[in-house]
């Protein structure tokens, strides 16, 4: 873990309001799939805190940490009219990312809207893996990456809330119509938060294991604030864990929703 | 290397930067960041007497140089503190001060038996929590509890360790608190405590934190604290640690001018992890430059 | 083109954009920038009863998205004011406020009388100027002078015409002294005033403002401005102006919704000249975008 | 007056720490020497304040607008770094300007440090008149437009605080030792705050009309707010002024120092 200047050396639009950017840093860090950089926004002194986005890659030799971003407030917008050269400060990698091991030959990636990119990262962490992915996002126009996802899936299956790609529906439907056929050994899963409590009906029928990606409002980023605390049921009962540093991928099933 | 040591109520400090309770932790999410042997001091997370799970999230909301936070004083409790915390913390060549909240004037008192009999170098009252429901903000609102509560606590703390009543600023008179803390035996007082706040999502309606009401820091509230600083240093003989919105060695000069012996920094540590750090190493630039040690700079303010 | 009239105390103002004492003079020089009855209404400069010069310069510092001034009620007068700019202000169609302070409780009541006899639409009493010595601030700190006060003053007032109390942030309980202002008899609350604050300049080692402390406005105090006026929003049935930090319709939006009729935008103005104008514009284009009037927002804070 | 948009042209700089800015706005004013254009700092959300600069040149065709700065803190530094095509907000001409009659033939232009930026704009309001310049600066380095000001002065004398370029010493000493030969009619004046007290000592000898250009702290640039007050003495009388609004030109007779 470092804090460290990073330098923007690409920062594009892939579709209407999610851009990619690459980053580098002289510093470069070990990452883990499903770990996060905070970072800072520069050209907005008023905004102190830094922002958290999943590292969607990384490469030690060429420096680089890539993320992908939607603009959803000042912040990102901010950050979307960075151009290369611009220098930001960044504390990375965080948190505790998605951990497989040999038992998970199958693995069922389960992305929706922005929560797609942490997803991303989990093929470069194990390549020798069985994915099976679906992804969900509003409609056509806001597809992202999908070809990136075909590349290194046995199977993508897209859906849009309007059906104007792919399944008409949610990604959970999307899973309930699947998952006998792919039957996964762990899925990994990130999305909107609102997914979570029917994705966990559902999945508690099965007793196959699902790590997902929680996102919470952050300061440090490192664990000692406890601003960024969920609700979490160990042993019966419940309590707060920090996304950050006990997170931000959590067994499902300790998920208090 | 300027010389940058302050001595506070006996016990001396490598230099006057303090790591704020609450945005430190007990420092051990620090310490993988650099050698917190290089602070001060360090203030602990609020603790109480039992385990707190503290407020439900959102906890922080962003505003205009600032955030306001709602923990609520989540900490593991004195006892686990103590345990598990302190030995660590001790292993490095910092002041330990302990921050304590509670509900009551006994659980005050009970903590300060705990720590002290436990050893730490100071113990931070904290009567000015702006998060909880009972006691914190309650014992510090009014000059008479300020005065009762300090003394109470003074007599349960053992070793002579040295007591630090904490102000909140969401008072009427500063310097009225002040005078209670000192009556009432505090060997310093620190301020400021984060400032009543609240912030509103337009698009939900709904407040930002679900505790609706969070305390306010960052750079924001540095001209308030400033100021409280200044009228507490008229006000009071004993050493003042001033608090609020500091983010550079420069905002530490501005502190010790008015008054200050020594400084916590808190959601700087937020902003940037390395902060604190950085702080120090430019404040001994500054005396180096200027040719002067840290101790010539308190309550040099010309007016 | 939205609905965006508001009524407080029986007045109307065609949008809820009120310009804050002390930040648009008498409306003279924003004139020659836009019409300015586009204004919901304007609060003059606050008056006293005899010319002030106010303090000696400098009287503004600069703070992390804020600033502190200390003009101290600088104003030609009441009597000047009734005579040069009141006629000049009434041709335009925006409702005219008059802000007055005093030294005594005389001081105010004799204002009182002679801005309701020229004929102002409502009358502000400014008991929370943090700038001047004698009264001001010092009728604003407690409940018991907050009430009789605002009974003094309520006696004085001819015709009919509405009395605000504009609130001072500088309390232990914001919601005291709205109970106090409405058991005095106000008709409406307004907050808040500036907080008091301090600057240094580390390489004068002096004092930024002449006047030593000033008090702080803009971006940076609106959580605290927030949440005090939701405080108030539940404590009092008359009332409240929104006053602190606003800069754009979101801004309004959320004081709204937080519990005020209409707000005062102050630092604002002076950050850009035209920042009420465009306020007044994106509020007119929230309301049509939404399908709503303006009135809908008042205090629907979903708790 | 206007509050309007303006985009950096060109922002290069002059030596050291001084910088020259030309900015181009849809809405050009015309403007009289000596006002000043308060802009805001992009890229500081911090900074809520406009900061106040002389418009040293100004093209009503062009659409132009000219400044020359010094970086002395945040703003400025901020300002510094601007790149061509950034768009920043300005209320511009402010304040009452230098006036000059026809009994005025002779001016002399006396300026320190950054007060000579105000002094440049005469000549292109009054282009028949004869001036003599004075200008000073702390050494040979910071030595800026004394091409410029050549251009149009009869005269022009450079003075350095050390020496290292022209005479040494301050400009009020070069005043001295040349009045009595220049014979202005008119004295127009702006430089460092701490100069007009000798300078006003010296000139109570002499008939000559001296203004001076202030510089106060400022927030609203307009004349509403009053918080750049200057003391003056009128009718035997000290009362305030704005600096922004009555000033920032005064008689150095009325200035109260
Ligand atoms: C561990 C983690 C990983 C993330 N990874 C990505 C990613 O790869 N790509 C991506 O586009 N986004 C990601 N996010 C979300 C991203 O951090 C927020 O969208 C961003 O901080 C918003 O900043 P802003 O200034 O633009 O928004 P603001 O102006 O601060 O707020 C705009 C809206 O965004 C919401 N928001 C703000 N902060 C957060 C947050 N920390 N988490 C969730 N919602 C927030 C607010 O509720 C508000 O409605 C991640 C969040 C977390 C916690
Ligand atoms: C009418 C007028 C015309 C001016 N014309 C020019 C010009 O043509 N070129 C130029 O370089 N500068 C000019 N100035 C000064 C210029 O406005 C300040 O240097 C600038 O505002 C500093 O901004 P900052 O953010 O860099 O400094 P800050 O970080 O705000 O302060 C740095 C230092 O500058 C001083 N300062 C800040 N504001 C002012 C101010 N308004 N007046 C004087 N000192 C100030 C402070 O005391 C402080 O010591 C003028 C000022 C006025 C009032
Ligand atoms: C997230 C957070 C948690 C805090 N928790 C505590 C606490 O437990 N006890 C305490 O005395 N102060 C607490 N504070 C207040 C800080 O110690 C400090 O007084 C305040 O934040 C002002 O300083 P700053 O502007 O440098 O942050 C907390 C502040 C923050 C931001
Ligand atoms: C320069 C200045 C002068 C002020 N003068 C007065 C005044 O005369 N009377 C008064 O009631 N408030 C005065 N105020 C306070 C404002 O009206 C307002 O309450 C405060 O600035 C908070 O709002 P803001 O953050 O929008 O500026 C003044 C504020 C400023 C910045
Ligand atoms: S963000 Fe500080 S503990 Fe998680
Ligand atoms: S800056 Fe506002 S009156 Fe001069």
């Amino acid at each position: 873990m470092t804090e460290t200047d990073f330098t923007v050396i690409e920062n594009i639009k892939l579709c209407g309001d999610v851009f990619k950017m690459i980053l580098k840093t002289e510093n470069p860090q070990d990452v883990i799939c499903g770990q996060f950089i905070n970072i800072s926004i520069p050209c907005r002194n008023d905004l102190i805190l830094k922002r958290p986005f999943a590292v969607m890659d990384s490469d030690k030799g060429k420096k680089t940490v890539t993320i992908c971003y939607k603009v959803v407030g000042k912040g990102t917008d901010s950050l979307s009219r960075l151009k290369g050269g611009e220098v930001l400060s960044g504390v990375y990698p965080l948190g505790n990312g998605f951990k497989l091991d040999g038992s998970h030959k199958t693995v069922l990636l389960l992305g929706g809207g922005i929560g797609i990119f942490p997803l991303f990262s989990v093929f470069k962490c194990y390549p020798d893996k069985k994915y099976h992915t679906i992804l969900g996002f509003k409609n056509k126009e806001s597809v992202v990456l999908s070809g990136d996802f075909e590349q290194f899936s046995k199977e993508l299956l897209i859906c849009t809330d309007d059906g104007s790609m792919g399944a008409k529906g949610f990604i959970t439907d999307s899973l309930k119509r699947n998952i006998d056929r792919i039957k996964p050994d762990i899925i990994l899963c990130c999305g909107p938060s609102q997914m979570y409590k029917p994705l966990k009906d559902f999945m508690s029928g099965y007793d196959i294991p699902v790590y997902v990606s929680l996102e919470e409002r952050m300061a440090c980023g490192i664990g000692a604030c406890l601003v960024c605390n969920c609700a979490v049921t160990e042993n019966g009962k419940q309590h707060y864990k920090r996304v950050c540093k006990d997170g931000p991928v959590f067994n499902l099933k300790e998920v208090a929703l | 290397m300027a010389d940058l040591k302050v001595k506070l109520c006996g016990v001396t400090f490598k230099n006057p930067i303090i790591a704020a309770s609450g945005t430190f932790g007990f420092g051990r999410e620090y310490a993988e960041f650099y050698n917190i042997s290089e602070l001060g001091g360090i203030s602990t997370k609020g603790l109480t007497l039992k385990r707190r799970e503290g407020n439900p999230p959102p906890r922080i909301a962003e505003t205009t140089s600032g955030i306001i936070n709602s923990v609520g004083l989540q900490n593991p409790g004195v006892d686990a503190f103590i345990e598990n915390d302190l030995n660590w913390l001790k292993q490095h060549n910092t002041v330990i001060i302990a921050n304590i909240a509670g509900d009551t004037e006994e659980d005050y008192c009970k903590m300060a038996e705990k720590v002290s009999a436990a050893g730490v170098d100071m113990i931070e009252l904290n009567i000015s929590c702006p998060n909880v429901k009972k006691g914190g903000l309650a014992f510090g609102s009014d000059a008479v509890s300020i005065k009762s509560i300090t003394a109470a606590v003074k007599q349960s703390i053992s070793g002579g360790i040295p007591l630090i009543v904490k102000l909140s600023p969401n008072v009427t008179s500063i310097s009225a608190a002040a005078e209670a803390a000192q009556a009432g035996g505090a060997d310093c007082i620190s301020l400021i405590n984060t400032i009543g706040a609240m912030a509103v999502d337009i698009k939900s309606k709904r407040p930002v934190l679900a505790n609706v009401f969070g305390g306010l820091s960052g750079p924001c509230v540095k001209p308030v604290a400033l100021k409280m600083v200044y009228e507490c240093s008229r006000a009071v003989t004993i050493p003042i640690i001033g608090i609020g919105g500091i983010t550079c060695a420069q905002d530490v000069i501005e502190f010790m001018l008015c008054g200050a012996t020594a400084v916590q920094v808190g959601t700087a540590n937020l902003s940037s992890i390395c902060a604190s750090k950085k702080i120090i190493d430019d404040l001994n630039a500054y005396c180096d430059d200027n040719k002067i040690k840290i101790t010539d700079i308190i309550g040099g303010l010309i007016v």
